[in-house]
């Protein structure tokens, strides 16, 4: 099986769907330390990705889902995800597909450009220790209900394993020790649309 | 905490075709028609100062529009960050081939979405200068992790005010840096406001509570107590404006701004000014003007925010140049 | 509903005391301290403008001494008349020897005040206009029965710049009273306010509810309702303004005041700026200007006014001439 | 028995106690069609009042009060109550007491003004109506408990005979339907001050 400009289409929609199921949860996530509208702008975020068209290649595609997520919004998270799918597209460039062991390289290549744009670095608990968490986890997957699963527990296990550590990029930043006590919005956002995607999946 | 409005996805973009239809010196410009820049356009050679940043705060920021002050604004979605592109159209829309100084608050989507639109733009000369005058938002050794509030209004005043009588790039950027680095702001409020997709008030609070250091979009501040006589909370919000200065916090001449949040009663807010007055006056700090009122506002919060921007005498006559914006003008 | 305040028999004069702190062309002057002044005092031969009224509407009423405005104003407690006195030393105070224009909002108490104050002055020609322009207090039939509300403020503009320009105090009353009788306008609130004395609010509605046709003071409207869409509010509030005005209805040059009642966020105000401009624009009537922003307030009320003044080639140009006041500046 | 300054002056005392101890009730029965501030505007004007020495006669004393009260307040029912205190004044003169049954033209004097200066009338349905019945009720009666009882009765009779009827001035004016239903809060101040300072004569 093969990564290709549909199967992302697909996944757009199910991720937006998710993402729409939990707008008012994550909200009050953010609000606890941030503005409380993570929930919202995802979910505007994603709606307006997965109405993206696939392409003739999987860097337009990208392109085409950068270019209406980043018409979207301008927030902290938003912008990271839409410089994401950016350089994600970069790296396909003009293939039509990409076997799905290639994957752990294309979330790593996003993971990297978050982390330039956002002045940040792993262990700083945000949505990029999610993303590399899962990067990770699937180096060695080669069927989709095996990188399913392992997207889903590592999504899962970051937020575990970032509990009672300090949050030091974003808003929350400003407070380290109440941000112990409580998981981040944009990971909680990510092992959320990963699970109801994952779930479907497997 | 009802939302005079349509419908959540409609209330930004409603809300600036009624700006610009109340005030026909802005337009609704760029691919986006996020940005707003004044229709008689940036007079060539002027430096060109851009701003942006999320709705939920006017006249922040595109109320400052106009003579005097701002050329451009790109407005993102309420309490997000503008968009690339209404972030790249502003910093164009603003040249008027003198260069064009980007002035907005520190905030990461505002940061992001202007550092990579001014790689984008057609513009040669863009500088950058990040408002950080929120005190209660990081300790004072970090001073560049603070968030921008209501003091960002000054240095629009003063970097507008010098670009409007032709000073170079270098020098817009300059006063614009002194201003920000000049100014002390803490918030104070009492009630919360509701983001317009949301169903319950953002730093919802008791009804007798009342919490200081809150930001601008409901982000928590550093304590919350029973509401308190007003002449101790200004008495506390001084202290630490002045302490943070460092030494020597006394003396001087500043410029104070008491901001009304949203919702609290312009008597209330006066009697603030009231004792900011006796207050300084105490430490010795001379008045150089008060601005009171609508700055930088939170939709309905009620609550108040004080600013201090100590100046000098380059910047002292930079406040009383003229300018003309929907909401601030000076003669 | 919290008050910043220290206490509330302090509420009116420790505002006053930051007022004149604030805006140094004001003074607190008269036996009272309760009646405010242009600092420079009246130009001598100009016809003299006092108002006056109750606490808790800033920038009504006070707000509006200055240049091409008022000459001065007596400030009564929270929601309750000026003082006998105090009416007395604003109009002694407004003289510059060519009259002086008592120029008021109709509520009883400050009538009386000023009726009395009126004999008692030192002043000769003393005249007298009252607001009444809220349609939602009276039927048409009784039009000098209704109340006084946000559209007072646009006779300031134009009394004021009548009198300026050196109009005797028979043509600045003749402006005033036209202005007076062009001018409709309606309240609608979503939540109260609370008096400084008081433990709950006044007009407390329903976390769901509004109310269109509500005074500056709470006094209840025509209807309470679940809160609907923004433009079918707007719809029912130019419709009843417009049909107010009688035959024709339709037609005509007209200023659009958007009045924020306190707490609505301007965002909010600019979406009823929007709308206004397109029912308008769909009866004919062309629009001179509009006016957006916190104009009348009523403490920290949510909700807005909608006025409208149809203008003639008389007090159409009265309106862009300068003004300097606290709160409202034309250039 | 007559009326002295020092007895108008013990009088006001007690007004006033009894003012302030319902100040939140006339607040309340204001704020149903007006603005709320009945109660604090007449605790705060009959405060100033009592504070008023005695002078070296009832029109010298009556003066002083009248100055005490509209130096507290522009409202509608403390600026009538303040020219109501000055006419009596006026109509006292240098007379240093007066007999009991001069009362009731003393009260008609003040009744006069205030329909005078409040442009309304009989029958409007305001604190007048209660002054008027009171006044008349007073007409025959020469012992201070006489008085009492009479005013007690004439106040809270007058309420009684205006439910039903409309109110015609004043900010209730506007609502001639509702103000059917409610008690008009200028004559519930009168009748509850009469009630709390008679009770205590009787
Ligand atoms: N500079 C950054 N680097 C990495 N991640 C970030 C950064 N800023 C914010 N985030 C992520 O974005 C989330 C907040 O998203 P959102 O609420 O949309 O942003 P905003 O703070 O602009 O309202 C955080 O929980 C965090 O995971
Ligand atoms: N014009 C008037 N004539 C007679 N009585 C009046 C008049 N206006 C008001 N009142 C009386 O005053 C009362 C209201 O008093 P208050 O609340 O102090 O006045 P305001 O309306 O100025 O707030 C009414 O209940 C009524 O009895
Ligand atoms: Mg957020
Ligand atoms: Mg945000
Ligand atoms: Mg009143
Ligand atoms: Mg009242």
């Amino acid at each position: 099986m093969m990564v290709t400009s549909q199967a992302i289409v697909a996944l757009a929609s199910r991720c937006a769907a998710a993402a729409r199921s939990m707008e008012s949860d994550l909200n009050l996530a953010d609000s606890r330390l941030g503005d409380g509208d993570t929930g919202t702008m995802l979910a505007r975020l994603l709606t307006a990705v997965e109405a993206t068209a696939a392409c003739g290649n999987l860097g337009e595609t990208f392109r085409a889902m950068a270019k209406a997520a980043s018409g979207s919004t301008g927030s902290s998270l938003g912008t990271l995800v839409s410089a994401a799918l950016l350089a994600m597209g970069r790296s396909c460039g003009d293939r039509a597909s990409l076997p799905l062991t290639d994957l752990s390289i294309l979330l790593k290549t996003a993971r990297d450009e978050m982390l330039s744009l956002g002045r940040s670095e792993l262990g700083d608990k945000t949505i990029i220790d999610g993303l590399d968490a899962i990067a990770i986890s699937v180096e060695a997957c080669t069927r989709p209900d095996e990188i399913a699963s392992a997207a889903m527990s590592a999504a899962q296990d970051a937020i575990q394993e970032f509990r009672g550590r300090p949050c030091r990029v974003g808003r929350a930043r400003l407070w380290p020790e109440r941000s112990m006590e409580l998981d981040d919005p944009g990971m909680l956002a990510l092992a959320a649309i990963v699970q109801a995607v994952g779930t479907k999946d497997s | 905490m009802n939302k005079f409005m349509n419908s959540p996805s409609n209330y930004v973009d409603e809300s600036l075709s009624g700006l610009v239809a109340a005030h026909s010196d802005l337009l609704r410009a760029g691919q986006t028609g996020r940005t707003i820049v004044r229709r008689s356009g940036v007079r060539r050679g002027k430096v060109g100062i851009a701003t942006g940043g999320g709705s939920g705060h006017l006249p922040l920021f595109c109320g400052y529009i106009g003579h005097g002050l701002l050329d451009s604004c790109a407005v993102g979605n309420v309490f997000e960050g503008p968009t690339l592109q209404s972030c790249v159209d502003a910093i164009d829309m603003a040249d008027g081939g003198a260069g064009v100084l980007l002035l907005y608050g520190n905030y990461g989507g505002d940061r992001m979405n202007f550092e990579m639109a001014a790689k984008m733009a057609r513009v040669a000369a863009v500088r950058s200068v990040l408002g950080t005058d929120d005190v209660a938002s990081a300790p004072r050794q970090e001073r560049q992790k603070r968030r921008g509030v209501a003091g960002l209004v000054l240095a629009f005043k003063t970097a507008g005010a010098a670009a409007e009588a032709g000073a170079c790039i270098d020098d817009v950027t300059r006063i614009a840096e002194k201003t920000v680095a000049s100014t002390y702001s803490i918030g104070l409020a009492w009630s919360g406001c509701r983001l317009p997709a949301a169903e319950a008030p953002l730093a919802d609070m008791g009804s007798n509570e009342v919490e200081l250091g809150i930001g601008i979009h409901g982000e928590p501040g550093i304590w919350r107590k029973p509401m308190g006589p007003a002449d101790a909370l200004v008495d506390e919000m001084i202290e630490r404006l002045v302490e943070d200065r460092g030494n020597p916090g006394e003396g001087g001449r500043a410029v104070l701004l008491v901001n009304n949040l949203g919702a609290t009663p312009v008597d209330e807010l006066y009697i603030a000014v009231r004792r900011a007055h006796e207050v300084l006056t105490a430490k010795r700090i001379a008045i150089a003007q008060t601005f009171v009122g609508s700055f930088a506002t939170s939709m309905e919060m009620a609550g108040l925010s004080i600013s201090i921007c100590f100046v000098d005498r380059e910047t002292e006559p930079l406040f009383i140049a003229p300018a003309a914006s929907p909401f601030w003008r000076v003669q």
